[in-house]
């Protein structure tokens, strides 16, 4: 079975600064792949690179088996990527069904848009899956921190994504909107090949069926979460960060 | 882009009846400043397009209003007899919206900045072809023969009847507009504006929608001109001049940038003011200076952001 | 005959280029720090010149003029930042552009109140008033040739400023990347007001030196402002080695073009715009 | 708000029962003034008004017996406002005549209204050609020159010196192409050739390119048409590039006028050609110079002449209709059949209603543009093209 997202020695380099470098990846659907390491290893380079932000220096992406290195990132998240962000990137004067229903894959550009469009009802149930459905006619900018960052996975699961690239999902949260989280994601991950980055440990080592760890823009250690937490590597190379 | 709910659309065509009457009340005169703010809501919609759609600040947007007003002069000369308007129409509309089409491309690549000084210079090198070669009669401007209407006008039944052509042609391009901005492109436009990377992300092809907004724009800014073509009979390479993209943006601005109304409350209130301005002095520069300081100064959402608006 | 006839025309191109270079190099440095858009800066270059066009009537010497036009620039720019434009740098396009405009507007309303609508020339300084034979039969007058060392002069001490300074290292940081000047420790605002005045000072000190070249009139600057567009979407935002190749290649395309292709010379500047724009967007001298 | 609208239909009322005779006895007749006040052109808009008005006054400011309201309007010298400009006169000031403008394309507007609703329009200095050529009506005169005239009287003239070479060098826009074809057929006349135009864009002056060029050029002379800054720029980087001793420099004489101070000593001995100059001799110039003197304190120009002829074209068409502006035909049959008696000397106008005039040629010297001779004696403007069709 070809995988959902594959990536092969994927490089990138920012003037002198090697950001990624060489790094692989297969994701499939019905798998939570978590990719931790410290800041500036090179994590928000490489969700970039898988969703097409910026072009890699050398390697190459692909898509159920289909090449598309290179392509603009609107054409990938067409393909089926759909992203958060770390820091929240919505249309803030719109509201919360607005935000989604932009995502909402639609053809007839050109129809008049009526309430009770598909696209609509799309919208409608992406939400929901992401506890929003109360507040759909909300402006975005009025809504709470965490409630925006609900709002970041559900614009990106209105895309109807076979693969979600979430990159510090839960930044900013408190312990029990972590939590939610977690069994959000635990869900997400059942029908979606899901990649996350994320800082808090707690909830990667309780989600993730795989982790990748990254140092200085490589991989450093890979495994299913009990190999990665018994990896001397990876403590030594964690040695007076917070894990 | 907001746009005015059932009362603002109800204040708006008791306005255009209020127009469309003046022909029973109002001098020659009035009729003819009411057409050319008429006009300048036109060439300011399609900028409002842009600027409150897809939040493009386009300079070029006179080049394409001046190509709408060219291409009746050069559709006359062609043919050797005033063209039907059913035919200088639309292809005015289509001459400017080719333009844009070739230009776009070209500005697209560039965003904020760049997209400004590319317009302005591309809209340049238009005012150049226009003022620099024979195409268009030279740099003096040319008489054109006005289109014709269907039916034989005597001078003095000239002035309302082109009262009541610019009136229902600016109906309806603020009707096309705002079905427009109901449409998915209309949504898809106004994500762009407030967040380009976010709607690549979200899977649209966003130099497409831009592209396709500036192709409409320029067709519709090149309708404004055909209108203005048509009721003075008379082109001039200054029609193209960035100098009056920079007028238009500061109608758009007065009306309320984002507003689908605001061009035309602008557009009237701009033509009030100069009217008000030469009477009091000759300084118009200094007149039209200050007024724009203060609109962007202290009239941050325009007039239609004093009413009527959601 | 041919050759010696190129030679005067490189001349012409490298002479022109390097006033470009003068004005354009203020619009990259003022859009890549700020990040504001200056319509008015040729209204700027018009100022110079009629600063140089009053004070060499009082003076009866350019010489003064010019110190006076960097000097009256750098405090017209600062004063300029401090009271309006410090105020629309986090505005959107369209309100620094008619910002700008009115500017535009309002300095031509001045001049006109201040001056009148007359152009008048302006004499050379006396000792540079003769000519240098540059061909058998073309001359070539020493005052240009003293301008065209002026702004290389010029030039290099901005090149000096902008890549050997603490301050140029701030420039170009926020050319790339504004939030970067706040990690160097510099105060951006105090920043802000350093580039404004230079590239007023820039553009007025330009001016000053064309005065005699072209004399003063109204609406001066219009073309100029263009070019200089040109002359920045060529060399890519904020880059003072761009704007500088640029305007040299835009000054030698449009005087040999006038020269040998005058049919072409007048949109050859935007089709190389065009062709710029197509293959490198962020402009040809841009870093990756 | 009741009384004044009532009283507006009495006097509608009242104008139309007395109809024509009204016109006569009482109410003013209204001129329009479109002319540049501000902006680059403003001094020769200026002198043009204070000239008419200067005409105006000799006649105890009434004309074919009607009192005369002056209605001035800055057309600010741009051509995009023009139509809107001349619909404010027509429109709301109910202008009887158009006097206007200096600038070739906004005096295409004033004749598009003429055409249009046969307004008498006296053009008091734009010169291009099409609006005494295709473009002429009944309505429509020029108390001016046509583009055409004064470089036909430079190439004759230079011709008649024995030039068979000479090149043209202009700014690329219509005046200086229409001067180059007069250029080129004054020469013809004489059996000289025009074998280039040299072109820059309007208004650039960065002449060195074109300079550069002229020594390779093999010709005799070098003829131009450039105005304003311009003028002063060419002649004096000509100067500085060596030219003038090799290359005589020659033109139509808008090349020197106004502009001889700040050409300073590079003007010196540039000859040009135009329809007045200093130092004409004529009881009508000595006395319009005094009294343009009085009134404004300047010295009278070639603008002022043609302001003060303006003033008195309308003067003789006026008087030959009982100050009725509306009778074109006889009104334009009158000033068609006048000699005007000008400061420039005598003329009369052509049947596409174009000064024929004597074009003289001038010499810069002292900051003066002296008469040295005629260049072109009664010299008409050829029409080509004008379909004159009488209402």
């Amino acid at each position: 079975m070809t995988a959902a997202l594959q990536a092969v020695g994927l490089s990138r380099r920012f003037g002198g600064l090697l950001a990624v470098s060489d790094v692989s990846l297969e994701l499939s659907v019905g798998e939570l792949h978590a990719v931790i390491g410290p800041n500036g290893a090179g994590k928000s380079t490489l969700v970039n690179l898988l969703a097409g932000e910026i072009p890699p220096t050398s390697g190459s992406v692909r898509i159920d088996g289909q090449d598309v290195t290179g392509w603009s990132a609107w054409r990938i998240a067409r393909c089926g990527i759909g992203r958060s962000f770390q820091r929240t990137n919505l249309m803030p004067d719109m509201t919360v069904l607005e935000n989604a229903r932009l995502a909402v894959p639609a053809r007839h550009l050109w129809r008049r848009l009526r309430p009770n469009h598909p696209s609509m009802a799309n919208a409608r149930s992406a939400l929901a899956r992401v506890g929003l459905a109360d507040l759909t006619d909300r402006i975005a900018a009025t809504l709470s921190h965490g409630q925006l960052r609900q709002l970041e996975i559900g614009v990106a699961l209105a895309l109807q994504p076979k693969v979600l690239l979430l990159d510090e999902p839960l930044a900013g949260m408190g312990p029990e909107e972590s939590e939610a989280f977690a069994g959000l994601l635990r869900e997400l991950a059942q029908d979606h090949a899901v990649l996350l980055v994320e800082h808090d440990m707690d909830v990667v080592f309780s989600v993730a069926h795989r982790m990748t760890v990254m140092l200085d823009g490589r991989v450093l250690a890979r495994g299913a979460p009990d190999e990665i937490r018994a990896s001397p590597a990876v403590r030594d190379a964690y040695l007076g960060h917070d894990v | 882009m907001r746009c005015a709910t059932l009362r603002g659309n109800l204040l708006l065509a008791v306005a255009a009846l209020v127009v469309a009457c003046m022909p029973f009340y109002a001098s020659p005169y009035h009729m003819q400043l009411a057409s050319i703010a008429m006009i300048a809501a036109m060439f300011a919609l399609s900028l409002q397009l842009l600027v409150g759609g897809a939040g493009m600040v386009s300079l070029a947007q006179a080049a394409f209003f001046g190509l709408g007003a060219y291409t009746v002069y050069l559709l006359g000369r062609t043919l050797g007899r005033p063209p039907s308007i059913l035919v200088s129409l639309p292809a005015s509309a289509a001459v400017a919206g080719i333009a844009a089409a070739l230009i776009g491309p070209f500005a697209l690549r560039t965003r904020g900045f760049f997209f400004l000084m590319t317009t302005l210079a591309f809209g340049q090198m238009l005012f150049f072809v226009f003022h620099d070669t024979p195409i268009g009669g030279g740099a003096d401007g040319v008489f054109i023969q006005r289109p014709d209407l269907g039916f034989a006008l005597t001078r003095a039944s000239r002035t309302p009847v082109f009262l009541l052509t610019d009136l229902a042609v600016l109906a309806a391009m603020y009707a096309a507009l705002w079905w427009l901005m109901h449409t998915l492109f209309g949504s898809v436009l106004l994500g762009i504006r407030a967040n380009e990377d976010r709607m690549r992300a979200m899977g649209h092809n966003v130099t497409r929608v831009k592209l396709a907004a500036f192709v409409i724009a320029g067709a519709l800014a090149g309708i404004a001109g055909h209108m203005a073509a048509l009721n003075d009979a008379f082109v001039n390479p200054e029609l193209l001049g960035w100098h009056r993209s920079a007028e238009a943006l500061l109608i758009v601005l007065l009306g309320g940038i984002g507003a689908l109304h605001g061009p035309i409350l602008g557009a009237f209130a701009y033509t009030l003011i100069g009217e008000f301005g030469r009477s009091i002095t000759e300084r118009q520069r200094l007149v039209e200076g200050l007024v724009i300081l203060a609109a962007v100064l202290l009239l941050r959402r325009g007039l239609a952001g004093l009413r009527f608006a959601r | 005959m041919q050759l010696a006839g190129l030679f005067a025309q490189v001349l012409n191109g490298l002479q022109y280029g390097l006033l470009l270079f003068l004005i354009s190099s203020g619009l990259t440095l003022i859009f890549g720090v700020m990040r504001v858009i200056n319509l008015a800066h040729g209204s700027l270059f018009m100022i110079g010149a009629y600063l140089a066009y009053a004070l060499a009537g009082i003076t009866g010497s350019l010489w003064l003029a010019l110190p006076a036009a960097v000097a009256g620039g750098a405090l017209f720019g600062a004063a300029l930042e401090y009271t309006l434009f410090r105020r629309f740098r986090e505005r959107e396009h369209l309100d620094q552009v008619l910002l700008t405009f009115a500017l535009i507007l309002l300095f031509e309303e001045a001049r006109s109140a201040l001056v009148d609508n007359q152009f008048h020339s302006v004499a050379i300084p006396a000792m540079l008033d003769f000519s240098v034979r540059v061909t058998a039969d073309f001359a070539y007058s020493a005052y240009r040739i003293a301008v065209l060392g002026i702004c290389l002069g010029v030039a290099a001490l901005m090149f000096i400023g902008v890549e050997r300074t603490r301050v140029g290292s701030a420039i170009r940081a926020a050319a790339e990347n504004a939030e970067m000047v706040d990690l160097l420790g510099i105060d951006a605002r105090r920043l802000h007001t350093l580039v404004f005045a230079v590239g007023t000072a820039l553009a007025m000190l330009a001016g000053a030196l064309a005065a005699p070249l072209q004399s003063v009139y109204p609406g001066m600057g219009d073309g100029f402002l263009i070019i200089s567009f040109v002359v920045v979407v060529i060399g890519g935002l904020g880059s003072i080695a761009g704007a500088f190749w640029a305007a040299l290649l835009i000054g030698l395309i449009d005087t040999l073009g006038q020269a040998y292709v005058p049919q072409a010379a007048g949109t050859a500047i935007y089709v190389l715009m065009a062709a710029v724009l197509l293959f490198r967007p962020a402009g040809l001298f841009a870093k990756g | 708000m009741h009384h004044i609208s009532r009283r507006g239909m009495l006097a509608g009322a009242a104008a139309v029962a007395l109809g024509r005779r009204a016109i006569a006895q009482g109410a003013p007749i209204k001129i329009g003034l479109m002319l540049p006040f501000s902006g680059t052109f403003a001094a020769l808009g200026e002198n043009i008004a204070a000239a008419f008005e200067l005409c105006l006054a000799e006649r105890g400011d009434r004309l074919g017996g009607r009192a005369v309201t002056l209605v001035r309007l800055d057309d600010e010298s741009d051509p995009a406002k023009a139509p809107q400009n001349v619909n404010r006169l027509l429109e709301r000031d109910k202008v009887d005549v158009l006097i206007g403008t200096v600038h070739s394309g906004v005096v295409m507007a004033l004749v598009q209204a003429a055409r249009e609703r046969d307004v008498p329009l006296i053009i008091p200095n734009a010169g291009n050609v099409a609006a005494t050529r295709e473009l002429c009506a009944p309505s429509i005169f020029r108390s001016s020159f046509s583009n055409w005239q004064p470089a036909y009287g430079m190439g004759k003239a230079l011709a008649a010196k024995g030039v068979k070479k000479a090149c043209w060098v202009t700014w690329d826009y219509a005046a200086g192409k229409e001067s180059g074809e007069g250029f080129r057929d004054g020469l013809r006349s004489g059996g000289g050739e025009l074998i280039q135009v040299l072109t820059l864009p309007f208004p650039e002056t960065n002449f060195q390119p074109i300079l550069a060029q002229l020594p390779g050029l093999g010709v005799e002379a070098v003829g131009s048409f450039f105005a304003g800054g311009g003028a002063v720029q060419f002649v004096k980087d000509y100067a500085a590039a060596g030219l003038r001793e090799k290359l005589p420099l020659c033109g139509s004489g808008f090349l020197t006028e106004g502009v001889l101070k700040p050409q300073g000593a590079a003007a010196d001995g540039i000859q040009t050609a135009l329809h007045y100059g200093d130092g004409l001799d004529n009881a009508k110039n000595t006395a319009f110079r005094a009294a343009f003197k009085q009134k404004t304190g300047r010295d009278a120009d070639v603008y002022a002449v043609q302001g003060y002829d303006a003033g008195q074209m309308i003067a003789i068409g006026l008087d030959a209709t009982k100050g009725d502006a509306t009778a074109v035909k006889p009104l334009a049959t009158a000033i068609q059949a006048a000699k005007i008696d000008s400061p420039r000397g005598t003329f009369t106008l052509s049947p596409s209603h174009n000064p024929v005039q004597t074009i003289y040629l001038r010499e810069a010297k002292g900051g003066e543009n002296r008469v040295i001779g005629v260049a072109a004696d009664a010299l008409a403007d050829p029409g080509t093209g004008c379909k004159m069709n009488l209402p």
